[in-house]
């Protein structure tokens, strides 16, 4: 489908780690920005605090990195085998695959 | 004393009635459970009848009119009641002449015994 | 002319039919004659549930010998439906029966087979419109000797035995039920039942009439099957021809329970019961027990027919357990589960009837993927089998929802959750049942005949026949409900 | 016209399947869904379908303005789910799909707790057949625990509603409030079904064991239903607000480290609920707006996010992040609609999430509820984590998996597409939806403050993920599964159960050899009782039974003359 390879090329990018990076820096720039947009545009609101300076920006952060060091803790905690629940349990099955219809895009395969 | 000796009818009902029941609970004999029920039921008739009787009463037939006569209703009844009696019994006996057949014993305990073998099978 | 004559015509008609049978001899006439006389008595049960509806009681005196000297026979709103229910399931499993009794007893009997049946059906009618409480005794033998005859056709040689112990028991319950009526007797001086609801309370000696309910109500309770006093029951049903099985489980315990409501509320009233007889104390845990522990033994049954049996008794105990809560709602609650229960129970029996009439057998475990072979018994064993555990838009729900909102309005609420409880117990037991028909795999080597093998279409209509009426009274549950309400509050009110 | 009411007609169209071939039934699955959106929009609003039954008066239909946005997009759901499943070729599923979806929009409409109740429990049952399709073994298992707690809620609806109307005398389903014994065991029906803390274990359970298809069927449907129940019945009870904050918090971690990826979206879907449930929690006429515009947006991503997820799982085999990756290659297209949904459920301005999600937040800030609006607002940050940034970037990007399935069938495309040509339309258009809410909207979620505030928050937060991911902190995904409350009933229970069998044979050998007794655990009591043959179920002989009869006689006369 031709659609298809076009979006395809279109993320091509992310296998390049030069255009990764670059990605990341655009990305950067950006948060800059919206960081400094804080200074000049007055955001409207109804939470005490909420209206500090980078609020938003913070909390998406730490929020974002808290979370995930929590739950790679729980994960220490909570991992078990995939056979955990015995054979009988849908964790430890591969899905039937009388129900499938796996396909390989032979001409894209490289 | 009174009492005793007044209601010996009913504790002749009484004394039938447990007898039968006894031989209900305590045969495993077929033949004599067909016995015991008829004792038992036998004391039915008995209960009736005696509660039919009025002293000094006779039967209120061929005599033109009598003054006291014993309850008549009590007799119809109880003369239904043994017929019914009769015809259990027939069938119970009928029945055990089956279960004669088929089993070769009339022991209810060596029946239950047959039949807990065969559940298992 | 005749319209004046239905009462009597309820019981004369099969009881007629049953000599015209035995010289009818040959079978297929005798099972013609059977059916025929068993819709006329569908009619006349037909006519006499419009004309009480019309005109109230009909009192018709046997014989032209007025009451209370003569027998009376009476219909009013109690009995009236169930002189239709059970002449309709009669007439129904008659139907339904001729190909599974070709099959199991010897041509030569058959006749001797429907005789037995008509005579069983006349008793249990006579039992239902008599007013008479002798009466009752002799009509409650008439059915009871016949069944016993019923039972022992029985294939296995184990139906002998338990028609022998029903026999010894059953007579017993009699015995006793002669025993309170003779006493009865001896404290008012009279047999007719309405003529004995009043002079029972200026009765001369109070003891007495304890002494005869304390007798009628134990002789009721053997011939209901009234947990602890069920135990004949479990054997008989298993063993009886599967006609038989259907017809009784649908009639005879529920005819007991009909006459058991007579003497409870018509006869000795609502006072007598529960103020002085303390037979709450022993009615109410009999029910309770009954159904937890019978819907229990249930889940352990391996064959189909014990444990509809066992089922039975654990249903009886709801219909009871309504009965002793003896409010206008309870007695509801309890009447429309004896029309429920009788047109449920009846169908899965006759659909367990189907699976024995291929297969031989009834055994759960053996009957692996049933929905193969035989798909329509298998949906109506699963339909019924929702009716039974009181499925919404099922007739065991309309009256399991009455019994419990009934309990609830009694301040009963731990009997209201007991009947839940024992609701998931159903489905355990049904649904272990369901469970082996559709979906197991077959794991024995070759236990069944491959392809479709449903039972004969003349067994299958009479089923769904019922299976309809069943849904129709569930769907329209008010129309039960009315019925039912309507003989509360008659039995309530005594008689007026 | 009250043959023709929506619920009905999936009825329908079920039984209809029952009896035809596979081309019309694929054809049906389609159809009804249209032919009851006409039936719907030609409704009035208010009761109909009222039927007598048991001297209760029953209304099928109760036509709101809440239950009207409720049933409209459950049956947008059940006909993409159909478009999606146009290659199923199973009774089942097809039939169950029908009965289900009728079951719950009929749950919706439904006026009084009797007829909910009805529906309650056809959903369960309905629904456990689209896990059971997945015919193995574990699956049977899975639905068989499903059903049990779908079923127990069904059981603890009913013993509220008679509790309930024991007090009140009402059967109405209408604004009830945690005031009695009744109307706690109807909460905690509901809550069953919505999947409160440590009640939402079967989701997390089950929907990862259904089909591919089956699994969009369920995402849409129950909770969302008991959503709606709560709104309707429970709006404003503040308990609601903390459970709902707990719910968005706590699903969160388990999301993070899980690798099923159907998994993750379904602990995923809980955090979800807990913004609707905060919604009803607080309960005025924003945030009865927020919960219903919520629900409506959450259906269509959390749809299309399943349907992605699904294709992925279709064509490779597997849903488990650790074995996917840089597929993106061969399926773009459900790449592409993969990063809508995700986009939609992370609230980025101009998807659909922003502008529903919005208006939960802005009433818990309004009305004082501040911890509450933090919780959701670190909640949002945590959306991003699992299903803004996990699924899409595991699946389709990060290291190459090597595995270059197929794109996804047509048919699948193109649901994916309608969907999340929804939710972008929904989201740059919110008026859209806004007129369809309950109550008079007059909010605007485009304003310059508030466009940058969520801007801040998930470009932080992708800073923070890259930063982490750059700095080999972030978990990997592996493989294995996390333990979570259902472990007490699939591993606790039964190894206490064994644990104390054990115990007891322990005690019983040593009671036999101390006192030379037989003991034995009651269960084997009640089976060797019980089991043919046993005291209980064998043919008495007659002696017994005229013992009892005995015994019961004398104790009657006793009582009686005593």
């Amino acid at each position: 489908m031709m659609n298809g390879k076009k979006i395809a090329a279109a993320f091509a990018w992310v296998e390049s780690p030069s255009a990764v990076n670059t990605a990341i820096k655009v990305l950067a720039a950006l948060c800059g920005l919206l960081f400094l947009l804080d200074f000049v545009i007055h955001r409207h609101t109804y939470v005490p605090g909420e209206g500090m300076w980078g609020f938003y920006a913070f909390t998406g952060f730490i929020a974002f990195t808290l979370i995930v060091l929590g739950a790679k803790t729980l994960r220490t905690l909570i991992l078990r085998d995939e056979n955990y629940y015995g054979e009988q349990s849908v964790d430890s099955e591969e899905y039937p695959a009388s129900q499938l219809a796996i396909e390989s895009d032979q001409e894209d395969a490289k | 004393m009174n009492t005793i000796l007044g209601l010996y009818n009913y504790w002749m009902v009484i004394i039938l009635m447990m007898a039968g029941l006894y031989i209900l609970i305590a045969r495993y004999n077929l033949i004599k459970k067909i016995i015991g029920l008829s004792v038992f039921q036998t004391s039915i008739f008995y209960l009736y009848i005696t509660m039919g009787k009025v002293e000094g009463g006779t039967a209120p037939i061929l005599t033109g009119d009598p003054a006291t006569y014993s309850n008549p209703v009590v007799h119809v009844l109880i003369l239904t009641a043994i017929v019914v009696g009769v015809a259990t019994t027939a069938v119970a006996l009928a029945l055990i002449v089956r279960i004669h057949e088929t089993y070769d014993t009339i022991e209810d305990d060596e029946i239950k015994a047959i039949e807990m073998l065969e559940e298992d099978s | 002319m005749i319209a004046t004559q239905l009462p009597a015509l309820q019981i004369i008609i099969p009881l007629f039919a049953a000599p015209l049978i035995v010289l009818a001899r040959r079978s297929e006439l005798a099972w013609i004659i059977a059916l025929v006389a068993n819709f006329l008595c569908v009619l006349v049960a037909w006519d006499l549930f419009q004309l009480v509806n019309e005109q109230g009681i009909i009192r018709y005196s046997l014989g032209g010998w007025a009451a209370p000297t003569g027998i009376e026979y009476f219909v009013d709103t109690v009995n009236a439906p169930l002189l239709l229910l059970v002449s309709s399931i009669s007439a129904i499993v008659v139907a339904y029966a001729y190909h599974s009794v070709k099959k199991s007893i010897d041509s030569t009997k058959h006749y001797l087979f429907y005789a037995a049946w008509m005579l069983c059906l006349s008793g249990l009618l006579g039992m239902l419109i008599t007013g008479d409480a002798f009466n009752v005794f002799v009509f409650l033998e008439i059915s009871s000797l016949s069944t016993y005859m019923l039972i022992a056709f029985g294939n296995d040689r184990r139906a002998l035995t338990a028609s022998f112990r029903y026999l010894v028991l059953g007579s017993i319950g009699a015995s006793f039920i002669l025993i309170g009526i003779g006493f009865l007797y001896a404290a008012t001086g009279s047999l007719n039942m309405l003529d004995l609801a009043q002079r029972i309370p200026n009765a001369s000696s109070e003891r007495a009439i304890l002494v005869a309910f304390s007798f009628i109500s134990i002789g009721l309770m053997i011939k209901s099957a009234i947990f602890p006093l069920h135990a004949w029951l479990a054997n008989a049903y298993h063993f009886a021809p599967i006609s038989v099985t259907a017809f009784l489980a649908g009639t005879a315990t529920k005819v007991s329970l009909y006459v058991l409501l007579r003497f409870l509320f018509s006869v000795f009233g609502t006072q007598y019961n529960f103020e002085y007889l303390l037979l709450n104390v022993i009615l109410l845990p009999a029910a309770v027990f009954g159904f937890l522990i019978m819907s229990v033994v249930a889940i352990f049954q391996t064959d189909l027919r014990r444990m509809l049996a066992y089922s039975s008794v654990a249903q009886i105990g709801y219909i009871v357990a309504g009965i002793s809560l003896a409010t206008q709602a309870g007695i509801t609650a309890g009447y429309a589960h004896i029309i429920n229960h009788a047109l449920i129970k009846t169908a899965l029996f006759m659909s367990v009837g189907c699976i024995i009439y291929r297969l031989g057998h009834a055994h759960r475990p053996s009957l692996d993927n049933l929905i193969q072979t035989m798909p329509l018994t298998c949906v109506a064993f699963i339909v019924s089998g929702l009716g039974l555990i009181g499925v919404p838009f099922t007739g065991g729900f309309i009256s399991k929802f009455t019994l419990i909102s009934a309990s609830m309005e009694k301040g009963w609420w731990v009997m209201g959750g007991l009947v839940l409880v024992s609701s998931v117990l159903a489905i355990i037991y049904i649904g272990r049942v369901v469970d082996v028909m559709l979906f197991r795999k077959q794991r024995l080597p070759n236990p069944m005949p491959q392809g479709r093998n449903e039972a004969p279409l003349s067994m299958l209509v009479p089923m769904y026949v019922l299976i309809g009426l069943s849904l129709y009274l569930g769907v329209y549950g008010s129309e039960t409900l009315t019925v039912s309400g309507e003989a509360a509050k008659q039995l309530l009110g005594g008689f007026r | 016209m009250s043959w023709l009411i929506p619920p009905l007609l999936f009825f329908y169209g079920a039984f209809l399947c029952l009896v035809v071939g596979r081309k019309q039934r694929t054809f049906i699955t389609l159809l009804i869904p249209v032919v009851a959106l006409f039936s719907l929009l030609m409704l009035p609003m208010g009761n109909m379908a009222q039927v007598q039954f048991l001297g209760f008066e029953l209304i099928f239909v109760r036509l709101d303005k809440l239950a009207f946005v409720f049933s409209l997009i459950f049956i947008i759901a059940a006909f993409l789910a159909s478009i999606y499943a146009w290659h199923v070729n199973d009774k089942v599923q097809q039939v169950s799909t029908l009965l289900y979806a009728g079951a719950a929009l009929g749950g919706v409409l439904a006026g009084d707790l009797i007829t909910l109740f009805l529906y309650w429990e056809i959903t369960a049952v309905a629904s456990v057949f689209l896990i059971w399709a997945r015919r193995t073994p574990a699956a049977y298992a899975t639905g068989m625990r499903y059903l049990l707690i779908q079923v127990g809620s069904g059981v603890l609806l009913l013993a509220g509603l008679l509790v309930h109307y024991n007090d009140t005398g009402s059967i109405l389903f209408e604004h009830m409030g945690l005031v009695s014994t009744g109307t706690l065991l109807i909460f905690l029906a509901f809550g069953i079904k919505c999947a409160f803390p440590l009640m939402h274990n079967w989701l997390q359970d089950s929907y990862p064991a259904a089909t591919v298809t089956g699994t969009v069927v369920l995402s849409s449907f129950t909770t969302k239903m008991a959503v709606y129940a709560l709104a309707r019945g429970y709006a404003g009870e503040e308990i609601l607000i903390y459970i709902g904050a707990i719910m968005t918090l706590f699903p969160i971690f388990f999301a993070e480290i899980e690798n099923d990826l159907r998994k993750v979206l379904a602990y995923s879907l809980n955090n979800q609920l807990g913004f609707m449930v905060v919604g009803v929690g607080i309960g005025t006429e924003l945030a009865l707006n927020g919960t219903a515009a919520h629900a409506f947006c959450h259906i269509l991503y959390k749809s299309l996010l399943f349907m992605s997820v699904g294709a992925v799982l279709y064509r490779t085999g597997t849903s488990k992040a650790s074995e996917l990756g840089g597929l993106y290659k061969t399926m773009p297209v459900t790449m592409v609609c993969c990063l809508i949904g995700a986009a939609s459920i992370s609230a980025f301005p101009l998807f659909s999430g922003f502008i529903s999600k919005s208006l939960i937040l802005d009433a818990s800030a309004k009305n004082g509820y501040y911890l509450v609006w933090f919780a959701l607002v670190v909640a949002s940050a945590g959306v991003l984590s699992h299903s803004g940034i996990k699924i899409p970037y595991f699946t389709f990007f990060a290291h190459d998996s090597g595995k270059r399935p197929m794109e996804a069938p047509v048919h699948m495309r193109i649901a994916m597409i309608i969907t999340a040509a929804l939710c972008v339309i929904i989201g740059v258009f919110p008026s859209l939806l806004y007129q369809l809410l309950p109550y008079e909207v007059d909010y605007k979620p485009y304003t310059t403050s508030h466009v940058l505030a969520q801007m801040q928050l998930l470009c932080f937060a992708l800073l923070a993920f890259v930063f982490l991911m750059r700095k080999g902190i972030h978990p990997p995904e592996v493989r294995g599964i996390n333990l979570d409350s259902d472990w007490a009933y699939r591993k606790g229970l039964p190894s206490i159960l064994a644990m104390s069998a054990a115990g007891a044979t322990q005690i019983a050998t040593k009671a036999r050899e101390g006192l030379q007794a037989q003991a034995s655990d009651w269960v084997f009591t009640i089976r060797r009782l019980s089991a043919p043959g046993g005291l209980l179920a064998k043919g008495w002989g007659v002696n017994s039974m005229v013992f009892v009869v005995t015994l019961l006689l004398l104790l009657v006369l006793f009582l009686n003359l005593k």
